[in-house]
């Protein structure tokens, strides 16, 4: 698809991604500054230097895919279309978030983008995805689910068991698994038998695909291809994207457990100065580029003002969030 | 008018006829197609509807409760079978973190319209892995509805209500009850979850059960009349909601209370029964309130110590005579 | 002579002195070891015993809760820390079906001394999925004994008893207690389970909690004494075997019973009082039992609603006043 | 091993290994009719046409090694030293059973022979096989377990987890699916994507195995393999042995979802059968073979005689079998 596309238009698009990308990574450093100024409470796990991921594979999805993910939740969010305000309003814990702010962080959701929500229990949220994908085969909607989650959650029944079902019943979706290299504190070679996380495919005969996430556009294509295998033969894959986190597990991890060296050396592979650096290569003007970069910058700082401004919410939102109809006790 | 129905009958008919009414509608589980259901509930269904809507799963209980969750999600009304709810503990997760709570994470966005059902609590010497009453667990939970039918026309009626409820319903069976028969009435039968009844009037003492306790807390009371004992048997149907206006009333006629169910006594329904009538109807009780339940001890295969084990209508009925004993 | 130590600290003591003590101790969780623990209670442990004794998981509760249960049917006696208890209902089938019954399901030629434990119920603001107060699940199933201790002699003193217990103990303790100080005796010190204790004495009513509550109910007692209302605490630090005696004799002098406790209120460990009191003492109340719990709702995100739902000081003192009004 | 052994010894040996089978296979016989005849209650799985996989891996295994197994654990406990006597006491309901009457069929544990349990919950005890494992390395015991399941129990989060933590902790443990292509009514087809269930060992990077289990020798040599990698290198396998259950799943099963076409297919691969006719081939004679079958016939009617003249348990058991120490409620 993208081999067919004219220059401008490609450039276009990697523009897009770009500023998609640009997005996420400001609004994950205003939500640090919040959480520092305790404008944000609980737990908050950042996605910056895994934005090509989400911005990447869903690129290669269409507004009525579905997605879910794990707490590790804002860059998925706001890729698959959910805006600045909501989140942020979501996660100050203002009503007028995604979530009422009853969710916060960890629990991000966006109907009617049909980001499926972010999930705390570890793994939990994977037959969820099969879920999805079942119910767009039986309804032959012609949907794909896509599923996130890290590295860490293939030890969990969860995982075993949502990829199994998809296997067996052949379903429309495409698991992909961020592999950071860690899970909290613990390195993938302390938690997994093997280094290599799509190898959990074969216990499945289930199609794998193993990449880094340095290039947006090649994580596009190469989630492409397995959205493609599930929309049009309801195959799933196994996708292990390989990436890492420039920042701790959440702000309240000092991320000891690794050493300044090796995270400066992936920083050097930032998929985000990598994605503007082919933008300057394939020809976007320096103007051009101002004025995507201030569009982001306005468009943060409105969702920063949006959030703080807006109201908490009141005692009364709480019954019915939990029942739909009359309170049940 | 009426049929006479088996309780499996019963159960059976509230789901072909929601499936037959909604196209949303279906049924997933182990054994529920082919093998026509481990208890033969859902005998036939595979033949009329067909294998994209009678799903025979894997041995993947926490998998196939979350693909249900998940397609509930989307709009779909998923009827999840476990072939006893001992096997729902390892799908403990699913129900208790994604069916309860996600309307509640996603601010409302999100509905959950799902049903869970299966044979609950004992059956016949099945060991204690395979005995637990799990009502307990999930009736503590916001955000689910758990309802425990006693008779075929209350299971067919309130699987129906459950069916088409926008919350996840726990609907609680009993392989003891299956084959136990009832008059049921004919056409569209809807009961509604959260309405307590009163199955023998009495004046003397409120028994107050669900499910096969039901039948227990009815012998008891056949009993107790003929000692001269008037007591009043309250189904409860619904555990949560829990009609407290129906047990409110009747004790504060009666002044007394006993409550019968399977499962073990620390915390759970019983106790929450007992923590909502001392507290509405302080004022009106003349004894303490008594719980029977099964004895606290996982449950043994020996059919004397199960039996032993398990609430008897000889237990209720000694119940109730110490607490019309301590008349005051 | 004692020392001040934090409540993380006192749990630390407590695994370090049992293994240097026994040899077949060993603690396994998640990020235990190299991480020093998600909430830093194992602090320098690895670097003390080694990886052989301080084991780092993958994040498989089902998977290594059950091989501690293995273990500790072989003669080992392992600590499992749940990174927080939220994260055991992946395991439940584990606890219930296996911890709590191979006991029994081997007519008693196997034990299972097991430790359990992690921080339990609400930290501060981390939503719905990791808030949840896992005792009323746990205390509800006989072979199991719960305890829940408020400050940190009393965590460190039952902590070492539940290591030396014979049978499965599962050890609930709190986020928001980790930091907070207290005195704790020097030397071997041992508290049994099973034993309540009245932290704070008075005549007007009891008011019985456990872990973060007991500081809740003492703040809420230090303000009704302001009223000139004089309030008894009863800090249950077990929950099961739960100290009824304690309670009873307390609401014999008093007449009036609160309970506070996280966690909804449907069932229960609350609810499990109310109803062990009601009908032990039924003469001595002159008032319904109340309980405050959270609100029977999944915990909200936002900081004021979280508080909202969580039990507060104000809360316990209008429930007392509700009782004390309801004199008669 | 087996290879240096002398003649003699090794059809006493294989004479012994077919004893063991006919063994079981007469007491579940006698259980099938004491079930008929109301004496046992509950479920009640037999292990009729499997009798060579418990009895060709214990072959495998030393007295003080593990075993567990799922609720069809009759042939398993007998084959590992329980005596017939407490097992049909067992399913008799009586105190002198193994597990006093408690336990029933599904529960059969023998501490003293290192049987630690039949599970009723699928896939539950195979975590509890890597925690024994777990202590034996931890201890440096040098024992190994064995951990017996059916295919159907793969598909679970208990498989995954225990299978994973065995292979990454490198523990010497011997997983053992019995293959009976059915789980209940569910062909394996209908159950997984894959049909060869040994693969499964490939997304933990597990040594494997898979093989028929017509031959009682065969299983011994090939389970002795993988017990010998766990004890010497604590390494861990997934062994598939391929086998046929004669009964239906439990007593009430019918078996419908089978043609009697198969059924006799695999009898006449009956595992027994074949060892009979492999011990005559060897010379053994009419008369030690009368000798040997009679043996068995004597010890089956006397463990019937003592299981229905022992008495019954008394409630006193309850609470002792509960807790240790004082009851806690
Ligand atoms: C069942 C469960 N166990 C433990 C946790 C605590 N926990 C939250 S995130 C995490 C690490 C997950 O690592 P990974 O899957 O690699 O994802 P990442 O955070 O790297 O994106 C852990 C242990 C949890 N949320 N759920
Ligand atoms: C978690 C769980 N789900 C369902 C069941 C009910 N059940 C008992 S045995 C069985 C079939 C198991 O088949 P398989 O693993 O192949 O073993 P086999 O019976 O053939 O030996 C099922 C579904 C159970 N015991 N546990
Ligand atoms: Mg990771
Ligand atoms: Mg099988």
């Amino acid at each position: 698809m993208l081999a067919e596309t004219p220059p401008s238009e490609a450039l276009d698009h990697l523009a897009a991604l770009y500023r998609r990308m640009l997005l996420i990574r400001r609004v994950e450093e205003e939500s640090a500054r919040g959480y520092a100024e305790g404008k944000i409470g609980g737990f908050l796990h950042l996605y910056i230097g895994q934005e090509a991921v989400a911005v990447g594979a869903m690129a290669a999805l269409g507004p009525d895919d579905y997605v879910i993910t794990t707490y590790r939740d804002h860059g998925v969010a706001l890729a698959k279309g959910m805006p600045a305000r909501a989140l942020l309003a979501e996660l100050f814990g203002k009503v007028t978030g995604c979530s009422k702010g009853l969710g916060g962080s960890m629990h991000m959701f966006d109907h009617e983008h049909h980001m499926l929500g972010g999930y705390g229990i570890v793994g939990g949220h994977i037959p969820l995805a099969s879920g999805f994908a079942f119910a767009s085969k039986y309804r032959g909607d012609g949907k794909v689910t896509l599923c996130f989650f890290g590295e860490g959650a293939v030890s969990i029944g969860g995982f075993h068991e949502g990829v199994g079902l998809a296997a067996l019943w052949k379903l429309p979706v495409v698991f992909v698994c961020e592999n950071n290299e860690y899970s909290m504190g613990t390195p993938l070679s302390r938690s997994m038998s093997l280094e290599d996380v799509s190898l959990k495919a074969l216990g499945y005969g289930m199609d794998r695909d193993r990449f880094f996430a340095d290039d947006v556009l090649e994580v596009e294509r190469r989630i492409g291809e397995a959205v493609r295998r599930a929309r049009e033969q309801n195959s799933p894959t196994l996708v292990e994207v390989r990436t890492y986190r420039f920042r701790g597990h959440s702000m309240s991890d000092p991320a000891k457990y690794r050493t300044q060296a090796e995270l400066e050396e992936h920083k050097k592979r930032d998929p985000l100065a990598r994605a503007r650096a082919l933008l300057v290569e394939r020809g976007l003007g320096e103007g051009s580029l101002a004025e995507l970069e201030g569009s982001v910058e306005a468009e943060v700082t409105d969702a920063v003002k949006f959030a703080t401004e807006s109201p908490e919410p009141g005692l009364d939102v709480l019954e019915e969030t939990t029942y739909k109809g009359p309170f049940a006790y | 008018m009426t049929r006479t129905l088996r309780f499996r009958e019963a159960l059976r008919e509230a789901m072909v006829e929601e499936m037959e009414r909604d196209e949303r509608v279906f049924l997933m589980g182990e054994e529920v197609g082919h093998y026509q259901g481990a208890y033969k509930v859902s005998e036939g269904m595979l033949e009329k509807f067909g294998p994209r809507r009678v799903i025979d799963t894997p041995i993947a209980e926490a998998g196939f409760a979350g693909v249900g969750i998940g397609a509930a999600m989307v709009g779909l009304r998923p009827i999840v079978e476990f072939m006893t709810w001992n096997f729902s503990a390892v799908a403990f997760d699913q129900i208790l973190n994604n069916a309860a709570k996600v309307r509640q994470m996603s601010g409302g966005q999100l509905e959950c319209p799902i049903v869970f059902r299966g044979p609950n609590a004992s059956a016949r010497q099945v060991g204690s892995q395979h005995s637990q009453a799990m009502e307990h667990f999930y009736a503590h939970v916001p955000g689910l509805k758990v309802i425990a039918p006693a008779f075929p026309a209350d299971a067919k009626g309130l699987l129906k209500s459950a069916i088409r409820d926008d919350n996840p319903v726990l609907v609680m069976e009993s392989e003891t009850l299956y084959g136990v028969k009832g008059d049921v009435p004919d056409g569209e039968h809807l009961v509604p979850l959260g309405e307590a009844q009163v199955v023998r009037p009495g004046n003397d003492v409120t028994i107050a059960a669900y499910s096969r306790m039901t039948h227990v807390a009815l012998e008891a009371a056949a009993a107790l009349e003929a000692t001269g004992v008037s007591a009043e048997v309250v189904d409860l149907r619904s555990l949560r909601p829990l009609d407290e206006g129906t047990l409110v009333a009747s004790v504060e006629r009666t002044h007394r209370l006993v409550v019968v169910h399977e499962g073990w006594p620390y915390g759970g329904v019983g106790a929450e029964i007992a923590d909502r009538v001392q507290r509405l109807a302080f004022d009106a009780l003349d004894a303490p309130i008594l719980r029977v339940s099964t004895l606290d001890v996982p449950m043994p295969y020996s059919a004397a110590l199960e039996q032993a084990c398990i609430p008897q209508p000889g237990r209720v009925v000694r119940a109730v005579q110490r607490i019309l004993g301590a008349r005051r």
